[in-house]
Order: structure tokens, then C-alpha cells, then sequence
């Protein structure tokens, strides 16, 4: 039962991925219009000649403090995870 | 006070996010600043999110372009589609916005004297605070791919609260399977995102709403993102982990963790609603959402008779008041394409679902808290070993009673005023669904029943006699939520028409929410 | 909403007050004769002697004893899938993955 | 871990944290930023605990000065950020003014270095957070597969 | 649409990586097994998302004095640094559970450490 539940959702989802890797645009030309924005715009913008750093400080930098805030719960969650573990009784 | 409310969806996520990253160094101070400077952030951040809502009710959506020189200006002048990140907050986030907030609140309060026993409160602290930006910012945001960061902060930071009490295996267990289902489910939607990005190179929702054209390729990153969140959001058969996980997790954070998970209902409807609208085959996803609601209805209620442990038992509860929400907004989804069937009893069935929502986060909650309080006082789970507790723990039996009759939907408690929307509107849809949602509520009930009776009734046991009350920042917390049970009992119409039907317009109108952002195209 | 229009919770409310009062009403006729640590406040149990606590309380794992006897099957068969092994977690949602890939795009062609 | 090591990782170490520093202060004009110089001054710690061992870099670096240095490097980052509220959450309120704030000109130019607005400065400021942040993993998952606990 | 074969290589790889981490996960037993199918899942998922930004023939899109040239798109660079750190950072954490979990069970195989059940 597991093992035939394995192997048909593996052929299918092996199915979807390559189905989609051949849907997709051709490698190479991808569609451009947020981007090619963020190329031109970038300089005058936000006076950054890296236009990656532009993105990931300007335009999108929401979602670096996510990133960092990740970074962050993750460091938090290990060193808790690792901390001396003595009840106080009270 | 018109900057406060302009700013307030980005404040309401910003400042318990710098509170987080405040209190390991408050919690040097002492652990009454930590407290405060804790309590204080969640504080704000439910005013903040309460005259938020209130400008909403008001004056419609609020857009808040982050970074660009105006908030409203959510495209570039000259340009065609959004290149920064838009927070699109509408009635039905702010309605989230709402249960998170108050549930995150009364959790903190909760935890004040858990920490006592415990070492490394301020950690525990710092990752409640994050895992509560996790949820606002996940239902706030207006863009594909933020949506993918908040749900992991949501992930990681209730996975490391979840293996908080380290000294138990069970924790770390639990933990770990909410971890790999998190990391597995996130990657999944992030691939989807990485899709409906390759096709259109736009990443607000509002825009990829306006562009998409399902395409083969758009039904694959349906699917996917369709089954992640459901799996996020504990419906059968994609449950498991949450019983591990919840049944686990310390003090106050097991509601937290289940209103993150409804925060991924949220993300669900959101992507369904408002990202593929009608677009979809309705009728087809409506009867997958449908069938995953009624499985888990059946499938959670008949589990948690069975259980024996007080928080496991609780937590295939939560499972199956989820198949409720994933039936009434089914069924609503089901018939979005038909004016006539939606507005018959497809809106009634999405507002009985939204307003489940928020009655569950509130007796859910409840329930989970006097779950933690008999695990605080006994130090064990197993309703085997527990007996004659009425006595000792006369206010939590009393709270745990409010949640047990709500959730059973016993008039004239909410629980019972949102399952009535849902069986009425769902009969007109099919009745044999009217008929199992009420069945489900029976076994609701008996389940209940046999927790109270092991729990709390029955024969003094001698080796309870030293137990008493738990101390009062529990009772607290328990109480703001039992008040808010009760509140929303007495006055159900009251609060359908001020936040409940809103927020069912907001889900429906996909042309608005397109609307704010690529400006009445 | 239709069934809301319907429906106040305040006149099962006013309801319940009322038959407390009745009920209370019933208590203070009664006779005020209980006397503590006499034979009155013992359990009784056909005039045999009263178990110890621990064997008194029905446990949680004794009650509902025929609703699940008769449904022994289906516990058996969702027991059994309720394995608790991470990796069937995983199957299970790739499973749902292909099944809900196959609706939807089924659904797009008919 | 052998002499050898040790003795290389002495001459390696100031190299890797200067390069560190270096990818972190030009993230606005060449490729790089605050994450990977961050990376990269971390893994020159994770090459200290390898050589050295976890025990003895314990003694002179705790785990709650990187977690101060961390919680530093993110209150620089949404201080920042909202420094910017003025305007909007995140506006880059420092473009064209006296500090960072000049202007490339358009298309093809050698780098300026003070240029950028907030973008060098939360470059920095993520620097500090992930080396502190990745710095206090690699420790303590070091600490903790060795049996020595975190002190709180 | 006319798809090049040769051309769309990048995604068949990412193809068979997500499909090699799903069948890792799927099959192997032990937990840090699962975690470096989890690893090779982010791979595959990175690689998607950095080579959907790919121009023929596009340069870095930092400006210098290079020989300039159509730009490769930022966004998927950015979106990949992103989902690096975020990968990165929810691997430390599945490992040091896994750690744990193995101090209390003193097993790395999904079914013997498990207590939790039913």
C-alpha cells in the first residue's frame, strides 16, 4: 500500500515537474517587464550602481528584514534549543 | 493620528519585530522588563490593528507601498505593473489580523508564570513575539513572494517553540515534524511562486491576479500551492503533524501555533479568492476544498474520541473545527462563478466559515490554555491519570466548561450561531454535508464530555489533594479569551455585520483587490 | 443574514435564568439536615462498602467502550495510517499533490 | 586538530575576516552585501572552532556577545529602516543627502563608493547580524555535539 | 509555443533535483537523511529561481566599467540570496532537533525515535 502510494504520486509529480520544465519559457527569454524597471531606474533611484543590491535593500527590502528576521528566529531557536535545561523550583 | 492610521499595517508588524529583536537585550535588564517591553509590543500591535480595521470598515483597503515616496503609489508613474513590495491589507486580513493579535496577547500573558519553572524565557519570549510578526505579516502582505517568507518565520520560529521544553523527547519530536513539513511545505509554495513569477515577472498578487490566464503551467502551481497550505493548515490527510506538534507545545504558544496554521487557511482563500478567482474551475477546486473539509470534520472528530491524552484530544479537535471553515468557504467557492447560487447561500456559507474562524481561534484557544493549565498544575497529559480536578481548579474547570460548550455548538454559545450559517447555507448546496457537519457536532460534544468527566469530575484522587489553582497571569489569559466567548455569544449579529460580512465582501471582490493596486483596471 | 435575523442568543439566556430560579427556588424547600462525617456523606453503593478514589473514577480510556467496539474496523484501519513516521507524512502529501494535479487538470478538459 | 592546521589557520584567519569586512563595505557597488560577507567572516570563525576546537574558543568567545552583536546588527537594519517613516516605511531616506548620498551617473561608470543612500549602512548592518548569527549557530551546535552546554 | 529542447536543460535539472530529494524523503529512514533530501529540494529550488532570471548572452547586473550588454535580471538573484539564508537557516534548526531528538532516543531512524503515535 505504501509503496504503491510512493511510486504513483512519485510518477506524477516527476510528470509535473518535467511538464513544467518544458512549458516554461525557453531558457534564456524570460519576460521582463519588473526587472528591466529595476535596470534602468536602479542608478537614479537609489544611487547604487550593484542593481541586485538596489533589489534586495531597496525595492524589495521588506523582504530581507524578513530574511534577516528569519536568520534571526533560527540562531534564537538553536541556542534555545541547546540552553542549560535546569527547573527552578519554585 | 492620520499618519498612525496610514502607517499602522506596517507598524502593527514592524514593532513586534524590533520588540523581538529588543528583548534579548531588555531580558538583561531583568525579567520584568522583558515582560513589559513583550507585552507592551503585542499591546500596541492590537491597537495599531484595531484603528487599522476601523479606517478599513470606513474607507475601504489600504495599500502600503514599502519604500516608494508615496503609500498609494503602488506603480512607478509611467510604468505598468508594481516593482516594490505592496502591503494590500483588506477586510478579511485585518479580520485575521484581529484573532492574532488578541490570541498572541492572551498566549504572553499566559506564559508569564510558566516562565517561572522554566530557563530561557527570553529566547521563549523572542520567538513568540516573531512567530506573531510571522502571522501578521503573512496576512498582510500583498506580494507572492514576502507571503513565502513570512510563512517561514511563522515555520521556524513555531517549531523551535514547539521543542521549547528540550528535557521532554516528545517535544523535540514534535517540533521536528512540524519543522520538515514547514521546510517541505514552503519550498513547495516557493516553486509555485518561482512559476507564476517565470510566466508573468511580476510578484504582487494584485498584478499576477490581473495577468494570469491559467495555463497548464498555472494549474500546476495551483495545485501546489492549494495542497502546501493544506497541509500548513492541518486538514486530513495531510494532519498528522499537528497533533504531534500541539500536543507538545508549552503554555501559551499551542493556541499561537494553531492560529498560524489558520493563518495558512488565510494564505489558502487568499490564493484561491483572490489570486485565481474566477478564473478557476470553481466547481472542481470547490468540491477538493469541500472533500478536504469533510474528511477532516470526520476524520479529526473521531480521532479525538479516541485519545486519551487531554492535548492530543484537543488538538484533533482543532482539526476538525477546520473542516468546518474548509466547508463553508468550499462550498462559497463552489458556486463563485453562479451570481444567483452566491448570493442565495454561497455568501452565507463563506461568512459561516469566516466566522468560524475567529469563534474557533477563541474557544480553540481557550481550551488549549486550560489543556496547559491541568498539565501545569499535574504535570502529566494523560487523562487517564487525572480525576476530581473541580475542586482544586474550580476557574479552569469553569473556563474549560465556556470552551467545551462552545465548541460542541451548544446554543446559545457562538460556536453554535456560525454552525447554524454553515448547515443552513450548506443543505441548500447538498444536504448530505448539512447532515455529517451536525453529526460531527454530536461527537464533538461526547468527546468533550468524556474530557470533563476523567478530568475534572469524579472522586477526589489522593494523590491531587496539594493541587491548586494555577496562578493568576494563566487565569488572565484565560479569561480575556473566555469574555470574548461570551461577547461574541450575546451579540452574534452585532459582530457578523461589523466584521464578519466586510470581510466576506473583501474575499469575493477579486476586482477590488486587483483594483487598489493596478489602479481600477 | 437571513439566519441570524432569526436567531438571539439573549432569549435562551433569559431562559436559563429562569429555570435557575425555579431550580433554586425547588433547593430552598428542602430540608437542611446534612450533617458532615456521618454515614450521610458516603457514597452508597447498595448498601456495600464504597471502593477506594482510584477505583471509583471511570478512566478516560473505559468510557465510550461500545461506540468503539462497534466501529472497531474503521479505528483499526485509521489507527493503522496514523503511523507516526515523518516520512509517511510526506507521502501522504505528495499523494494529495498528484491527486488534486490530476482533478484539476481533468476538470480543465471536459 | 594538528599543528599544521592550527598554524595555517592563523595565516588564513585575518585574510578571511578582512575579506569578510571588504565584500560587506562594497555590497553596493560590486557583488556582495552584508549576507555573504557575513558568511564569510562566519566561516572564518567555524575554521577557528575546527582548529582550535569548540572548548578552548569558548573561553574567549561567548555565545551571548554574538547574540548581542546580532540583535545590534538588526536593530541597525529596521532602525534604518524605520528611519525611513518620515516618507514610508523603508524609504530610502538617504539618497542625495550628505551621507552616502551621491548619484552615479547613468549607464557604465567605475564605482563610487559613497554613494547608495542606506544601502551601504544596512549592508553593515547585516553584516554584523549574520556574522553573529551564523557565528553563534556554528558555536553552538559545535558546544552542543561536544556535551558542553550553553550558559544562559 | 515552440519550445527549444537543448535550450530548456537548467529546468530539467531542476526537474530531476526536486524529483531526487522527493524520492530521498519518500524512502530513507533516517532523519539526517530526510534533512539532506530537504537540502537538495532547496537546491533544486534555488537553481529554478536563479535560472528564470537568465538573458543569453546578459552580464552581471552590477554597472562598471565592463563592456556593457543586455543584464541579466536582479529580482531571481535577489529572491535566490533570500531563499539561501532562509534555507540555511531551517536546516540549523532541523539538525540541532535532530540532535536532541537523538540524545533522548539515541536513534536516527524516523520510526525508532518515535514516541508520539495515533
Amino acid at each position: 500500500m505504501r509503496r504503491a502510494a510512493v511510486a504513483i504520486s512519485l510518477v506524477v509529480i516527476i510528470g509535473l515537474l518535467v511538464a513544467a520544465a518544458f512549458l516554461i519559457h525557453p531558457f534564456g527569454q524570460p519576460p521582463s517587464q519588473m526587472d528591466d524597471y529595476m535596470i534602468e531606474n536602479s542608478q537614479a533611484e537609489t544611487g547604487t550602481n550593484n542593481v541586485v543590491a538596489a533589489v534586495l535593500f531597496d525595492y524589495r527590502g521588506f523582504d530581507t528584514l524578513g530574511e534577516a528576521t528569519v536568520l534571526f528566529t533560527a540562531v534564537t531557536g538553536v541556542v534555545m534549543l541547546f540552553r542549560a535545561v535546569k527547573k527552578r523550583e519554585s | 493620528m492620520d499618519s498612525l492610521v496610514t502607517h499602522s499595517s506596517i507598524l502593527a508588524i514592524a514593532i513586534p519585530l524590533l520588540a523581538a529583536f529588543l528583548t534579548p537585550l531588555a531580558s538583561k535588564v531583568g525579567d520584568r522588563a522583558r515582560n513589559t517591553v513583550v507585552i507592551g509590543a503585542l499591546a500596541l500591535a492590537e491597537f495599531l490593528v484595531i484603528i487599522l480595521a476601523r479606517d478599513i470598515y470606513l474607507n475601504g483597503l489600504h495599500v502600503y507601498t514599502l519604500g516608494a515616496a508615496a503609500t498609494d503609489l503602488t506603480i512607478p508613474e509611467h510604468y505598468m505593473v508594481p516593482v516594490r513590495i505592496i502591503l494590500e491589507v483588506d477586510a478579511m486580513s485585518v479580520f485575521m489580523g484581529l484573532i492574532t493579535t488578541t490570541i498572541s496577547l492572551a498566549g504572553a500573558i499566559y506564559s508569564i508564570s510558566f516562565l517561572k519553572q522554566e530557563t530561557g524565557g527570553d529566547r521563549f519570549y523572542t520567538l513568540l513575539l516573531l512567530l506573531a510578526v510571522g502571522m501578521l505579516g503573512l496576512e498582510f502582505t500583498g506580494d507572492m513572494f514576502n507571503f513565502f517568507v513570512f510563512l517561514e518565520i511563522l515555520s521556524i520560529s513555531g517549531a523551535a517553540l514547539a521543542a521549547f521544553r528540550t528535557r521532554f523527547g516528545d517535544a523535540t519530536e514534535g517540533g521536528f515534524k512540524y519543522i520538515v513539513i514547514s521546510a517541505v511545505g514552503a519550498l513547495v509554495v516557493l516553486f509555485a511562486v518561482g512559476i507564476l513569477y517565470a510566466q508573468y515577472n511580476v510578484l504582487s498578487m494584485a498584478a499576477l491576479a490581473q495577468a494570469i490566464q491559467y495555463t497548464a503551467l498555472d494549474k500546476i502551481a495551483l495545485a501546489l500551492l492549494v495542497v502546501a497550505l493544506a497541509m500548513k493548515l492541518a486538514s486530513v490527510p495531510l494532519h498528522m503533524w499537528a497533533p504531534d506538534t500541539y500536543s507538545v507545545a508549552p503554555a501559551g504558544t499551542t493556541p499561537m501555533i494553531y492560529v498560524a496554521s489558520q493563518a495558512c487557511l488565510y494564505g489558502m482563500f487568499r490564493v484561491l479568492f483572490s489570486l485565481y478567482g474566477v478564473s478557476l474551475d470553481t466547481l472542481a477546486i470547490g468540491w477538493i476544498v469541500i472533500v478536504l473539509g469533510v474528511l477532516s470534520m470526520f476524520v479529526g472528530v473521531t480521532m479525538a474520541v479516541h485519545q486519551s491524552d487531554i492535548k492530543r484530544l484537543m488538538a484533533y479537535h482543532a482539526i476538525s473545527q477546520s473542516g468546518y471553515m474548509l466547508l463553508g468557504i468550499g462550498v462559497g467557492l463552489a458556486v463563485l462563478a453562479d451570481p444567483q447560487a452566491l448570493a442565495s447561500y454561497g455568501r452565507e456559507a463563506i461568512s459561516g466559515g469566516i466566522f468560524h474562524i475567529i469563534n474557533n481561534a477563541l474557544y480553540k484557544g481557550l481550551l488549549f490554555l486550560t489543556a496547559e493549565a491541568l498539565f501545569f498544575s499535574l504535570g502529566t497529559r494523560d487523562l487517564n491519570k487525572m480525576g476530581g480536578m473541580f475542586r482544586n481548579m474550580r476557574y479552569t474547570a469553569i473556563f474549560f466548561i465556556v470552551g467545551a460548550l462552545a465548541i460542541s455548538g451548544v446554543p446559545p454559545f457562538n460556536g453554535f450561531t456560525s454552525k447554524l450559517m454553515i448547515y443552513e447555507s450548506v443543505y441548500n448546496f447538498s444536504p448530505v454535508l448539512a447532515v455529517i457537519a451536525m453529526l460531527v457536532s454530536i461527537v464533538t460534544l461526547a468527546s468533550f464530555t468524556k474530557a470533563f468527566q476523567s478530568a475534572f469530575t469524579g472522586p477526589a484522587l489522593p494523590q491531587h489533594d496539594n493541587i491548586r489553582e494555577v496562578p493568576k497571569p494563566m487565569l488572565i489569559g484565560m479569561g480575556i479569551l473566555a469574555i470574548a466567548i461570551v461577547f461574541f455569544s450575546l451579540f452574534p449579529s452585532l459582530v457578523v455585520n461589523t466584521i464578519v460580512t466586510p470581510a466576506t465582501d473583501a474575499l469575493i471582490d477579486q476586482a477590488g483587490y486587483i483594483g487598489a493596486v493596478m489602479g481600477g483596471a | 443574514m437571513a439566519s441570524l435575523s432569526t436567531w438571539s442568543p439573549i432569549v435562551l439566556v433569559v431562559a436559563f435564568l429562569i429555570l435557575v430560579a425555579v431550580a433554586y427556588f425547588f433547593r430552598s424547600r428542602g430540608e437542611a439536615r446534612y450533617k458532615e462525617g456521618t454515614a450521610q456523606t458516603q457514597v452508597f453503593l447498595a448498601g456495600e462498602e464504597a471502593p477506594e478514589p482510584e477505583k471509583r473514577h471511570i478512566r478516560a480510556q473505559n468510557m465510550y467502550w461500545g461506540f468503539f467496539q462497534a466501529l472497531k474496523q474503521y479505528y483499526q484501519t485509521t489507527m493503522n495510517a496514523h503511523t507516526g513516521i515523518i516520512n509517511d507524512y510526506i507521502i501522504w502529501f505528495t499523494s494529495v499533490v498528484a491527486i488534486a494535479a490530476v482533478i484539476v487538470f481533468i476538470a480543465g478538459m471536459v | 586538530m594538528s599543528k599544521i592546521v592550527r598554524t595555517m589557520s592563523n595565516i588564513l584567519i585575518p585574510l578571511v575576516f578582512i575579506f569578510g569586512l571588504y565584500i560587506i563595505l562594497h555590497g553596493h557597488i560590486s557583488p556582495g552585501g552584508g549576507f555573504q560577507g557575513g558568511a564569510v567572516f562566519a566561516s572564518g570563525v567555524a575554521m577557528i572552532i575546527v582548529a582550535f576546537g569548540s572548548a578552548s574558543v569558548q573561553k574567549r568567545l561567548k555565545e551571548h556577545h554574538l547574540s548581542v552583536l546580532e540583535s545590534a546588527g538588526a536593530l541597525i537594519f529596521i532602525g534604518l529602516a524605520f528611519g525611513g517613516l518620515a516618507t514610508i516605511f523603508f524609504f530610502n531616506f538617504l539618497a542625495g543627502s550628505a551621507v552616502f548620498g551621491n548619484i552615479p551617473p547613468s549607464g557604465s561608470n567605475p564605482g563610487d563608493l559613497w554613494t547608495g543612500g542606506v544601502i551601504p549602512l544596512m549592508n553593515i548592518g547585516v553584516g554584523l547580524k549574520v556574522l553573529g548569527g551564523l557565528s553563534a549557530i556554528v558555536l553552538v551546535m559545535a558546544l552542543a555535539s561536544s556535551g558542553i552546554e550553553v550558559e544562559e | 509555443m515552440t519550445v527549444g529542447l537543448p535550450f530548456n536543460i537548467p529546468f530539467l535539472a531542476v526537474a530531476a533535483l526536486i524529483s531526487i530529494s522527493f524520492i530521498i524523503i519518500l524512502t530513507q529512514r533516517n532523519l539526517i537523511k530526510l534533512v539532506m533530501g530537504i537540502v537538495i529540494m532547496q537546491a533544486g529550488v534555488n537553481l529554478f529561481l536563479v535560472s528564470l532570471g537568465y538573458r543569453t548572452g546578459g552580464i552581471v547586473p552590477i554597472f562598471t566599467h565592463a563592456p556593457e550588454g543586455a543584464m541579466v535580471l536582479p529580482v531571481p538573484q535577489a529572491l535566490t540570496l533570500t531563499s539561501i539564508v532562509i534555507g540555511v537557516a531551517c536546516t540549523a534548526l532541523m539538525l540541532s532537533l535532530i540532535v536532541l531528538t537523538y540524545r533522548h532516543t539515541g536513534d536516527t531512524d524516523a520510526e525508532k525515535s518515535r514516541i508520539l503515535k495515533g
